[in-house]
């Protein structure tokens, strides 16, 4: 393998006197699967937002192919190539279904810049979105708007939102939380499903969802790995069965 | 003749609400004294008008302005009050060649430099109230080095350099020139800014900031130290807000004051107080006066107000004799009036009792617009301003 | 203790919930299933009194709560452990616990102390003057819970108060509920972790559209393969494992 | 477009296309007055309706563009032709400039354009060597380009009835192109706008700016029906009316701005001339309008035009 | 000189004095309630008037103060609850309404007391001049408005970072459905933030009235002021609110005497500049 997709090296983040990640370093293969476990307050959110270029890191490096990304805005990532969902769900509550879509189209395209022709001009812009909706279960859905969703479908959005930036690596922080049996293993095999050359980077606590899915595992323990390897091994590990599953 | 039995209809132009809305008051009211005395008659004819609230807005007073002319059919337009709506009504005259009767707005402009043909002013230009002042300054008080704090806007600019002119041409000298915008929230800087050296200080102000100089002046103590004189400060509609320290202040040099003694002004002062309960501040008493104006205009064209060029003639030729002295046109559209200085003064009226106004000390007879110049060299020094 | 009656509840004009009933004593715990969108939140919310019923009325011992505002509803007694946390951002851990008991909320004596809630979460204690928004989402649900217990409520309603908690966690979540019970309180839980209100509850209710389509031991929610294949999508060998 | 609207916007086109010669000059230029200022609550309601920024500013792009076109034609004699361009120029660069307030949001914006807005009406004010202080600019002659000049109301009239048409067209294309979905998106929410690639701060800079070219569109446009300007123009309560209008009309929508310019002008002039206190009658139709009738005019035609669309 | 920049730095904080009372309550209701309440301006007159009223009627400036503020906190309960209340947390709708409200009770107060320069009388003991050391002369009266400004602040401060009410306050920010579920009346509540804020700007008008005076559109004058204290400070903040109003009274002080040109500039030049590096003022947080 040439490049990592993601190179993560001595990240630290503080706020104020909190170390939330402690000097991790992390590499993910393009076109892995990688699940990041660890116990509430372990750093998770915080090791994403500092990769998706949320939150400035400390110190450390962070990148993408090859590219340093250390310095960049979060919207200059995006248009790098990474996609995100965010563990509270958040999507453009006012508008349809559609349009949320379609503005995600719109995220790296020139033509966000157009104001001289309707939307409308544009067909292809439609029937693009109309197909990720498919995708992601919400054909139906298309025309009424958001604030009408409930928390599940809402959650479905947020990936169609994220694949449409067309990412190279996809950040997905807990997508299961708040989805009920069914909807988490529709959302399971949806994922599943995804292009294997996309590179997927999960935080989950629903284990029957998360070692199904994950190539490799990394737990993360007060800001630092404790361990990383495949979903088997990291299953069976005392320390993470004491930190972090809560049964020895 | 048939036309004549048609009332003669008058448009108002005052400031009945917003920040001027006091004197706004005293205009619509010294109006409105006028014209019941007359019993609404003039050449013959009925006299009607209507009242356009300006609200001192320029804009304001333009819309209103067209809606007498187009919607109401006036004849002739009177007013406006505010020195900045001036030249908006002007405008409408200009376009439609409806006379306007230019009441109280002061800006030197409108009979000097930018006229309009059918256009009179009855009241006053801003600096013709200035010049007589700086006159005074130093050769009556005998003033030498002098600090102006002074309103900063036309009105205040123009009144105030007229008087530093004047007051420098006889030699003296300005040791400081303060300017502050209307609505100063506290004169206290502007205090603390006045140079030791200072033989005195006028004051040049309008509006609220009246009282809040008046109060700042004592409450630092500047009375024990300086003597404090109004150029244009404490007539008549503030004297109810301030008390008795005034008293023996010299407060105005202005073209008209309440304790004028005169039978005119005390026929006027007395029937506006029997009517309002107050005296009548120049406001009041310039719509009286342009009442008196237009009415005897009106009958020496024997009310046919429909001949314009007759009516603005007339204005132009008719002598009067206001409650403010005996009164005529310039050249420039401009009365010729006396100026006083005032001082303020408790005095026991027959109908409201103890009351402060401004009893004149001294008077400048006949003073024009251009003070002593020829009109054309005032003409070629340009407007006064800062 | 608690009479759920025929309640509709609204948002606006859309009708969420069609006359639902359900019981719940003290001592026990009731769970609350059904898919996303399904309506039981609401529910919490109507018992709750934020989202007050159009038509049907909530019971605590016997008493109308109808028309009651919310804070007048949790003084009697009802703690609410919300859907999202919503724990107070820029209060500290020990603010955000405090609050309860402050003079406003009329404090009700009890077991829960400041000291025996950071015992139960000894993280929290960890955190005591740091501010609510600055914890991991974890934490905030612990905190979350906590708040609740402050108040010494008899019954508390959780609305999935596991979402987002490490397994550990959720075992430990497991645990307090228990431990509720057995000080006789009586707790409604909402969860899509199925295995936990299995284990936990005394009785289960299904949610489909706003209307309870089962209601049952856990044992009979088991024994009911459509129920949990059509309304919780969960295929029997699944839920019983 | 449906067929009624259709039907209804024909009927409205010609009614406004007959009215001078039915009704008086009055009602014409009042008629005028009210394109004018809807022009001006139209910019308003791009950042309002559209992005979510609450701009009480807009007086001081609209009185910028106003006082250099009517400074460089009375003082310079600079023909309308460049003067009138420069004016909308001017406006534009002042919203350049006071465009970095997008870098606030919320409250803080709408108290940051207020404080802006005063700066310019300090200035109009203050300076009054250039822009002569309270009495303002006089006498701006009447817009003529190459010998063809606007002589009379009516005239004008007929001119700005066709820009306003003109504008509103071009201004439905704007919002509904993909720049005005954006500025919706961002409207509902910023941070996901970033994770989806767009710059919000960006693109709500681009709509401040083009928002200031509208509102100086229309003070070119004012200082030519009304021939002269003056430091109220640039004040407090004209932005607040710009609002207002565009609200009381209904904003998000097109013609909202419009009908609203022409209820609150309708309502200053008339008001004024039987009732005292009609600072109180503003406040009142303010009052109402949030209360009762949040989405303005066009939002109750959409009710009564909807009935049970279930809309809370 | 230097006499006169001591001079202009007690003017200043006296003007900060007034600029506080009056900019604190704005901040607190916006805080709590996330009220943009643009009439505050329009409080601070009516009190003041009120205060005139009894000032003149009574002669006793301690009971316009406390008559004004009360009748203040009554006027702005009446509108907090039927009017503003109906707003939820729509910035845009509340600016609308309470500049609405403003022109109401500017429009009212004008047709009850008038056009004229109104002002509140003070005790003969307070109105002549405290002689400083060096032989200057400074009004008694701005001297106690700085105290009164003064232990307002450290009061609201305590009040704020101090008590349970504070905390519960803080909390209704975050969230004000919850602090309801948690068993606190939010209503009433609000009911007493609101009073307060309402009574504070109802002082600062009494007191403001004997400083400034009182007539029509003082309301507006003074708003902007205390908005360019709230912007500098940042909104919801108390410390803000301090702040912000001592650097607006120097900066009001001494631009008008250094540079009398441009004092609209000295005071919203500076502004605008901090917000452009920080966008929420100097205390405040994103909302
Ligand atoms: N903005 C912040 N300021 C201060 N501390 C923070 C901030 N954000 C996170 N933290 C702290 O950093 C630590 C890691 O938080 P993070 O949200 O990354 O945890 P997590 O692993 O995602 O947990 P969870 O699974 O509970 O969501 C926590 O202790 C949290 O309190
Ligand atoms: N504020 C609201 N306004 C309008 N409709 C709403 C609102 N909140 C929820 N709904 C609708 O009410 C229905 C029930 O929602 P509710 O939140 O109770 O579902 P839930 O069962 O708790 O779902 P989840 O498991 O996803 O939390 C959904 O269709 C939702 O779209
Ligand atoms: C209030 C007055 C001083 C107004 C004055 N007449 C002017 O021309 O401005
Ligand atoms: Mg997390
Ligand atoms: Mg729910």
């Amino acid at each position: 393998m040439s490049q990592a997709a993601i190179s993560v090296s001595s990240l630290s983040k503080s706020f104020g006197g909190i170390r939330a990640i402690d000097d991790v370093s992390l590499s993910v293969a393009p076109g892995e699967r990688r699940v990041l476990i660890g116990p509430n307050g372990a750093g998770k959110t915080t090791l994403f937002h500092c990769i998706t270029g949320t939150l400035q890191a400390t110190t450390g490096t962070v990148s993408m192919f090859g590219t340093d990304v250390t310095r960049l805005g979060e919207a200059r990532r995006t248009e790098l190539g990474m996609g995100r969902t965010f563990q509270i769900s958040n999507v453009f509550t006012d508008l349809t279904v559609i349009d949320n879509v379609i503005l995600a189209l719109l995220g790296k395209d020139r033509r966000k810049w157009v104001a001289y022709r309707p939307v409308d001009a544009y067909p292809e812009l439609r029937e693009q979105a109309a197909e990720s909706l498919e995708m992601v279960g919400l054909p139906h859905r298309a025309n009424d708007s958001v604030a009408r969703l409930s928390y599940g479908e809402r959650r479905q959005l947020e990936l169609a939102l994220a694949m449409k930036t067309g990412p190279r690596v996809l950040f997905l922080d807990e997508p299961c939380a708040g989805l009920s049996p069914s909807e988490r293993q529709h959302f399971a095999r949806m994922i599943a499903a995804l292009p294997r050359h996309l590179t997927l980077l999960m935080i989950e606590h629903d284990m029957d969802v998360a070692l199904a899915l994950a190539d490799r595992v990394t737990v993360l323990h007060r800001g630092k790995v404790i361990i990383e390897g495949d979903p088997d091994t990291v299953q069976s590990d005392s320390e993470v069965r004491e930190v972090y599953f809560g049964h020895a | 003749q048939s036309q004549s039995q048609a009332p003669i209809k008058i448009g108002v132009l005052a400031p009945v609400t917003g920040p001027l809305s006091t004197p706004g008051k005293d205009m619509v009211d010294g109006w409105k004294l006028f014209w019941e005395q007359a019993k609404n008659q003039a050449g013959g004819r009925n006299v009607e008008y209507v009242i356009a609230d300006t609200t001192c807005n320029p804009d304001q007073a333009l819309t209103q302005a067209r809606r007498l002319v187009h919607q109401e059919k006036v004849h002739f337009l009177v007013g406006p009050l505010c020195g900045h709506e001036g030249p908006a009504v002007a405008q409408v005259s200009k376009e439609t060649g409806v006379p306007l009767v230019m009441d109280s707005a002061g800006a030197d402009s409108v009979t000097k430099w930018d006229r309009t043909p059918t256009m009179v002013r009855t009241a006053v230009s801003a600096s013709q109230i200035g010049h007589p002042f700086g006159d005074y300054l130093y050769k009556e008080l005998g003033k030498r080095n002098v600090t102006f704090i002074a309103q900063d806007y036309t009105w205040g600019q123009e009144v105030a350099l007229g008087m530093v002119r004047t007051f420098t041409e006889a030699g003296g000298k300005v040791a400081k020139l303060i300017w502050n915008p209307i609505g100063t929230k506290d004169y206290g800087a502007t205090i603390a800014s006045i140079p030791a050296d200072t033989d005195a200080v006028v004051a040049v102000v309008v509006g609220a900031d009246r009282v809040r100089l008046f109060e700042a002046w004592f409450s630092f103590g500047m009375d024990k130290k300086k003597t404090i004189y109004g150029g244009y400060w404490m007539h008549q509609d503030v004297l109810p807000q301030l008390d008795d320290r005034a008293i023996g202040m010299i407060g105005n040099s202005l073209n008209y004051a309440a304790g004028l003694d005169t039978p005119e002004n005390k026929a006027f002062t007395t029937a506006f107080a029997q009517a309002y309960r107050r005296l009548p501040s120049w406001f009041g008493e310039s719509a009286y006066t342009a009442g008196l104006w237009t009415k005897t205009a009106i009958d020496s064209i024997n009310g046919k107000v429909e001949d314009r060029e007759a009516f603005l003639k007339a204005m132009r030729t008719v002598q009067v004799r206001a409650p403010r002295g005996p009164l005529r046109l310039d050249e420039y559209d401009n009365p010729i009036q006396n100026v006083y200085i005032s001082k303020i003064q408790k005095i026991k009226h027959p109908v409201l009792g103890d009351v402060l106004t401004n009893v004149p000390v001294k008077t400048y007879e006949g003073v024009s617009q251009f003070w002593t110049d020829k009109p054309e060299d005032f003409l070629k020094r340009g407007p006064y301003k800062r | 203790m608690l009479n759920v009656d025929r309640v509709h509840t609204y948002y606006g004009d859309s009708h969420v919930l069609h006359g639902l009933s359900l019981k719940l004593d003290a001592g026990r715990i009731v769970a609350i299933l059904g898919r996303n969108g399904m309506g039981k939140t609401t529910l919490i919310r109507t018992v709750a009194g934020l989202t007050p019923p159009r038509d049907g009325d909530v019971l605590l011992r016997g008493r109308s709560l109808r028309g009651q505002p919310s804070f007048a509803i949790a003084q009697a007694g009802i703690a609410l452990v919300p859907q999202g946390r919503r724990i107070f951002r820029s209060l500290t851990v020990r603010e955000n616990l405090l609050l309860p008991t402050s003079m406003l909320s009329r404090p009700r004596a009890g077991r829960w102390t400041l000291d025996g809630v950071l015992e139960e979460f000894p993280q929290l204690a960890e955190r005591i003057d740091n501010l609510g928004g600055a914890l991991s989402g974890g934490e905030q649900q612990m905190l979350a819970v906590g708040r609740a217990l402050m108040a010494n409520p008899d019954t508390v309603l959780m609305d999935e108060p596991s979402e987002g908690l490490s397994p550990r966690l959720v075992l430990q979540v497991g645990e307090i509920m228990r431990r509720l019970r057995e000080h006789g309180l009586a707790v409604m839980l909402v969860e899509q972790n199925l295995a936990l209100a299995m284990s936990v509850a005394d009785y289960i209710y299904v949610l489909s559209s706003g209307q309870f389509v089962f209601e049952g031991t856990p044992n009979q929610l088991s024994q009911s393969p459509e129920i949990l294949d059509e309304h919780l999508g969960v295929s029997r060998r699944k839920a019983s494992a | 477009m449906s067929r009624s609207r259709l039907a209804l916007m024909a009927v409205t086109i010609a009614a406004a296309v007959l009215l001078p010669l039915v009704a008086g000059p009055f009602w014409v230029a009042l008629l005028t007055q009210v394109f004018i200022f809807g022009l001006l609550a139209l910019s308003v309601d791009l950042l309002l309706g559209h992005a979510g920024l609450f701009s009480l500013c807009h007086a001081a792009f609209f009185s910028v563009a106003a006082y250099t076109t009517a400074i460089l034609q009375v003082r310079y004699g600079v023909s309308t032709a460049a003067a009138a361009p420069a004016g909308v120029l001017a406006g534009t660069a002042l919203g350049l400039l006071f465009g970095l307030a997008v870098r606030t949001r919320g409250v803080y914006f709408i108290l940051t354009t207020i404080a802006l807005g005063y700066v310019v009406w300090g200035v109009a004010y203050r300076w009054s060597s250039f822009t002569g202080g309270d009495n303002g600019v006089t006498n701006v002659p009447r817009p003529s380009v190459g010998g063809m000049a606007i002589e009379s109301i009516t005239a004008y009239y007929y001119f700005m009835l066709v820009v306003v048409i003109a504008s509103m067209l071009a201004y439905r294309v704007l919002i509904r192109s993909p720049f005005g979905l954006a500025l919706k998106g961002i409207k509902s929410s910023e941070s996901r706008m970033t994770s989806v690639g767009f710059r919000p701060n960006v693109h709500l800079y681009a709509a401040f700016v083009l928002s200031a070219t509208i509102a100086s569109f229309a003070g070119v446009l004012y200082v030519y029906y009304n021939r002269f300007v003056n430091p109220v123009s640039a004040s407090f309560p004209i932005s607040v009316e710009a609002v207002l209008m565009a609200i009381i009309g209904g904003s998000g929508t097109i013609i909202g701005p419009f009908l609203g310019s022409g209820i609150v002008l309708a309502l200053r002039n008339w008001v004024s001339s039987f009732f005292e206190m009609h600072a109180a009658v503003m406040g009142i139709v303010f009052i109402a309008v949030v209360l009762w009738a949040p989405s303005g005019v066009m939002g109750i035609v959409a009710r009564i035009g909807h009935r049970g669309d279930g809309r809370p | 000189m230097t006499s006169s920049a001591i001079l202009q730095a007690i003017n200043g904080v006296s003007l900060a004095a007034l600029l506080f009372l009056l900019a604190s309550g704005f901040t607190l209701s916006f805080g709590l309630m996330r009220i943009v309440n643009m009439a505050h301006g329009a409080y601070y007159l009516f009190g003041g008037y009120i205060g005139y009223t009894v000032g003149q009627a009574t002669g006793s400036f301690v009971a316009a103060i406390v008559i004004g503020g009360i009748a203040v906190s009554i006027l702005g309960l009446f509108i907090d609850r039927f009017l503003i209340r109906r707003t939820g947390e729509n910035h845009l709708a509340q600016v609308l309404l309470t500049v609405g409200i403003a022109f109401v009770i500017g429009d009212v107060a004008l047709s009850i007391w008038g056009g004229d320069n109104l002002k509140v009388q003070i005790p003969m003991a307070l109105r002549g001049a405290v002689e400083l050391p060096g032989g200057m002369m400074y009004p008694t009266f701005r001297l106690v408005l700085i105290l009164i400004g003064a232990g307002v602040g450290i009061l609201l401060w305590l009040l704020y970072h101090r008590t349970q009410l504070g905390a519960v306050v803080r909390a209704g920010v975050d969230d004000r459905e919850m602090v309801g579920a948690t068993g606190i009346n939010v209503g009433l509540l609000f009911i007493m933030v609101s009073a307060l804020a309402s009574f504070l700007a109802g002082v600062a008008g009494v007191v403001g009235g004997a400083f400034l005076t009182l007539y029509p559109g003082a309301e507006w004058e003074i708003l902007v002021f205390a908005l360019v204290v709230v912007i500098v400070g940042g909104l919801g903040s108390l410390e803000g609110a301090m702040i912000g109003a001592l650097i607006v009274g120097l900066l009001d002080a001494y631009g008008r005497w250094l540079l009398p040109e441009f004092s609209y500039f000295v005071l919203f030049g500076p502004m605008a500049i901090l917000l452009l590096f920080r966008p929420t003022g100097l205390f405040g947080k994103a909302h």
